[in-house]
């Protein structure tokens, strides 16, 4: 498999480098991988951290900003970062306010955000968590580590990142995360394995004419795998999973995402099959989001996010927002 | 009686491991993770054994509870936290002897291993590295080779597990069949115990 | 090839329908093809319009807002839109200020868009053009068809579309266009060939181990092909074959452009490599750009452009611009 | 003499080879461009004979208008407008005669194919569907059939050019050793038009 990069070993830290050249308005700590606002702490408001293995660019640090995140740590690829640079951010960002992680809900990012909680509490800064859990293909249960945290997370850190940006207190700013993600589910599709640069071949093997279904973003295998659908069968199945778990009463924002490899004609194409799924079965959706945020390197592939959302959620939705990667409002 | 200088052994003995079995590793995590277990455990250990050739702490505790710590600080992902955990765990319970003996080791090792089992959640049978570690921990006090072997076997008795914990448990049914990273990279552990013990190490 | 798609006849429809749905602030005419700014003609103002080959995105579409495009054309996959659609949409925007033309330099393009101009104006639309031709990869003779146009065009759209939304003047607005692409070059590399929706294989054989260099946005072979090479190495080549053509005597905004497939990950770390040998080049970066915005489908791959910028380009730059793919300023 | 049914019956011969060949069409836009040439025309020709059985223009002058004006409005890309301005120029030279022979034929459709060389700017040995359109040209009064046998030469004759026009122009010396995609169909162009003509067409 051929790569744009030097060598597996320094591909995190070379993309930090052109992150930090791209983007005067982050301050970028390559050596730590922690990528924060310019201007941050930003006095009497709450700090909003997140961080996870890399490979899902621009999640998180490119969503860094006002608005938004106040910074991110960022892991081997597909690793969760460790303690000590969640602290480090947390340090960075905490203005007196408070800090609160954006967790996605894998074993290693729990047991790291887990300990670096502890440990910033330590240092006195106050730490809120919340674990994004959204992946419908993962059932809930004691025999599996809990549903995985994928698209929600754009959901969650837009959201709560608002809320913080209002001055909200870290209670408050937790709630309304936790509120996004409860509301959220969402569900994943691949056509084609991932190649992580360490293995340098991809993570299984995904014959031509066959498709993945209920995958996750780190390259695992899905929950299912089928003769290859059409976009519109496979918008019915995905959306049917998520609605399955989630029946919206009222709006829904829709995120339609890419999983790196798949062309925006084809996400283009894919969401007017998505949003027909959503008119058959009498769901509004309020305000709608296109293109490759939560990704999986090299994967070809998209899921399909909801959340189902009510006035307040709508309005800190629409608030400005102000990162590389998603930027509106004025 | 085992010293610092033992465990310093064992770990850099564990590293060698470690590097020599990087992309079986990561080979068997691709088949039902997310294919960085090799690469996870490489650099954490790399800077292990950086760390202890800076600094040698005096005392067997000293010696698993920096190990630990720099586990946590450079692995990431599950098995960072859960085998930094480990050797922390087994550290502190040692104390600050200057030798211990096997059987005070075995013992220590058993906390650690609980201290495991508690972090993650996870029990005999879920198709983790505890797989490896509960089995080895039964027979540590009377014999290192015991303990590898039984890691050992506990390892490849992982393969007809369905996960129920960690990355592997999101594939369900399609966890069956193949043997967990996390129990192989343990099952490493203990064997390079044994070895160093084996290599004039253990009293 | 798997592709999320339904049949290949209907993506470019499927696309704008997709489109249509995630973006209430543009009319999209999917029968013809067109999508149009809603606010369209904007009084006492001169409309861009653009268009071209789908296949691209976000190119055009998605630069069509304030700011930018007025309306842009969707051609089939790699295949210039119809002179009708040019009109229609020429027609839609003009204010009677008239309307500029941007047409990258592919003969099908050229010669449609000709075509349309003089209908155009036989409808009483004063329509000025403006060809953009960066791609240092194909010679400049009467032996070709002349330089390709590529990642210059969205330079272009921005700056010609930030001086037609400050109300200058139709020629005022052509003069810039030219300005913009007389100062601007590019190079482009593929790691992997592009399977069209049409054809549902790679339009060209490249073997594990070897990329193309100077290859253009449409499947094309490029100008050679070489062993595969670092980040670095292509980062050297590229910019090389860049300022082999321009030589800046100022400051430049930079494009480093993602082909489609190549993960963010990669394109962050290409564009740390770019910037290194512009600085040890002596040449300095005042604006920067990363991302996917001049694609090839799921080719893997970048391409550097570069823009020799002088103090109103860079006003010009920086001016706010809201659309799907680019938004910035307030 | 030739009727406007002449040139009806050759454009839905023309469609029909278009539809078979359109794959060889594209695989050959492949190799030196981006292909889409056979898909291309297969659009346009299939407007082409849509527009043509709705409404059955009377003169031969009004059926290639009319079919050139349907491939620009339906083509886009180079061959669009090329074979567009080939047939509408060829049309309006064919004013509005009701029936014309073969050598007033010959003549509208030199002016055609001289139309296409100003548009776009090619001339014979540039590689371009000129290469097939111009050696038909110079025997098309004399012999349908010799035209075709010339477009087909012409077609294959640019295997061993280096593009000067066009996409594939951007491959330079790497352009050679293929054929190329506009030659090839427009020499199942003038095929069409001996074929229709064998068929019982001319007078
Ligand atoms: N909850 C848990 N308890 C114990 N061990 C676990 C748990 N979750 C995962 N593991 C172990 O961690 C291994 C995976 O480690 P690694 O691949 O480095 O981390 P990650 O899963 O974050 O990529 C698994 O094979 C398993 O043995
Ligand atoms: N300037 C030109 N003059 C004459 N014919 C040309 C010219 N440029 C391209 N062509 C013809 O057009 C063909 C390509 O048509 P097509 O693939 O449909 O368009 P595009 O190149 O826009 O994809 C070429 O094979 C060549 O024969
Ligand atoms: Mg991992
Ligand atoms: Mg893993
Ligand atoms: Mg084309
Ligand atoms: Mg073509």
């Amino acid at each position: 498999m051929k790569m744009l990069i030097n060598v597996p070993e320094t591909v995190v830290a070379d993309a930090l480098r052109g992150m930090a050249a791209a983007h005067p308005e982050l301050t970028v700590d390559v050596e730590n991988r922690v990528v924060v606002r310019a201007d941050a702490p930003v006095a009497g408001k709450v700090g909003l951290v997140s961080g996870g293995g890399s490979g899902h660019e621009p999640l998180h640090a490119g969503f860094v900003g006002p608005g938004m995140l106040s910074a991110a740590c960022a892991g081997e690829v597909f690793t969760s970062p460790v303690p000590d640079q969640m602290v480090r951010a947390a340090t960075a960002v905490d203005s007196g306010a408070g800090v609160l992680f954006v967790v996605k809900n894998y074993t290693g990012d729990v047991l790291n955000f887990e300990m670096a909680a502890e440990l910033a509490e330590d240092d006195g800064v106050q730490v809120a968590q919340v674990v994004v859990d959204d992946d419908v293909a993962v059932s809930d249960s004691t025999f599996t580590a809990g549903r995985r945290g994928t698209g929600a997370t754009l959901f969650v850190e837009k959201i709560a990142g608002a809320a913080a940006d209002e001055g909200a207190p870290l209670e408050r700013v937790a709630a309304v995360a936790r509120q996004v993600n409860g509301a959220s589910r969402s569900f994943g599709v691949a056509l084609s394995a991932v190649t992580t640069p360490a293995k340098g071949s991809p993570t299984f093997d995904l014959p031509a004419g066959e498709l993945e279904l209920g995958i996750g973003i780190h390259g695992e295998p899905g929950r299912e795998r089928r003769p290859m659908m059409t976009s519109r069968e496979i918008a019915d199945f995905a959306v049917s999973a998520v609605l399955e778990d989630l029946r919206p009463a009222g709006p829904v924002i829709a995120l339609v995402n890419g999983m790196g490899a798949t062309p925006l004609l084809e996400l283009y194409g894919f969401n007017a099959e998505v949003r027909r799924v959503l008119s058959e079965r009498g769901v509004r959706v309020a305000r709608s989001l296109v293109g490759n945020y939560v990704t999986s390197l090299d994967m070809a592939g998209c899921s399909v996010t909801l959340c189902q959302a009510d006035e307040e959620l709508l309005r800190l939705w629409d608030a400005p927002v102000e990162t590389a990667a998603l930027r509106w409002g004025r | 009686m085992l010293d610092a200088d033992f465990f310093r052994r064992w770990l850099v003995a564990a590293a060698a491991s470690v590097e020599r079995e990087a992309d079986r590793l990561t080979e068997l995590d691709s088949a039902i993770g997310d294919a960085d277990h090799g690469s996870n455990l490489r650099r954490g250990f790399t800077a292990v054994t950086a760390v202890l050739d800076e600094d040698a702490p005096a005392t067997p505790g000293a010696v698993l509870t920096l190990a630990g710590r720099q586990l946590i600080s450079t692995v990431g992902g599950a098995s960072g936290p859960l085998y930094g955990t480990l050797l922390r765990r087994t550290g502190k319970a040692l104390g600050e002897e200057a030798e211990v003996t096997r059987e005070r080791f075995a013992e220590a090792f058993a906390a650690g291993v609980a201290a495991v089992g508690q972090l993650g959640g996870a029990g005999a049978g879920d198709k983790t590295m505890l797989d490896a570690l509960l089995p080895a921990t039964e027979v540590l006090a009377a014999s290192f080779d015991d303990a590898a072997e039984a890691a050992r076997a506990g390892a490849e008795a992982t393969v007809p597990l369905q996960a129920r914990k960690g990355r592997a448990s999101y594939l369900g049914e399609r966890s069956i069949g193949h043997q967990d990273p996390g129990a192989t990279s343990a099952a490493l552990l203990v064997e390079a115990l044994a070895r160093t013990a084996r290599n004039g190490g253990a009293a």
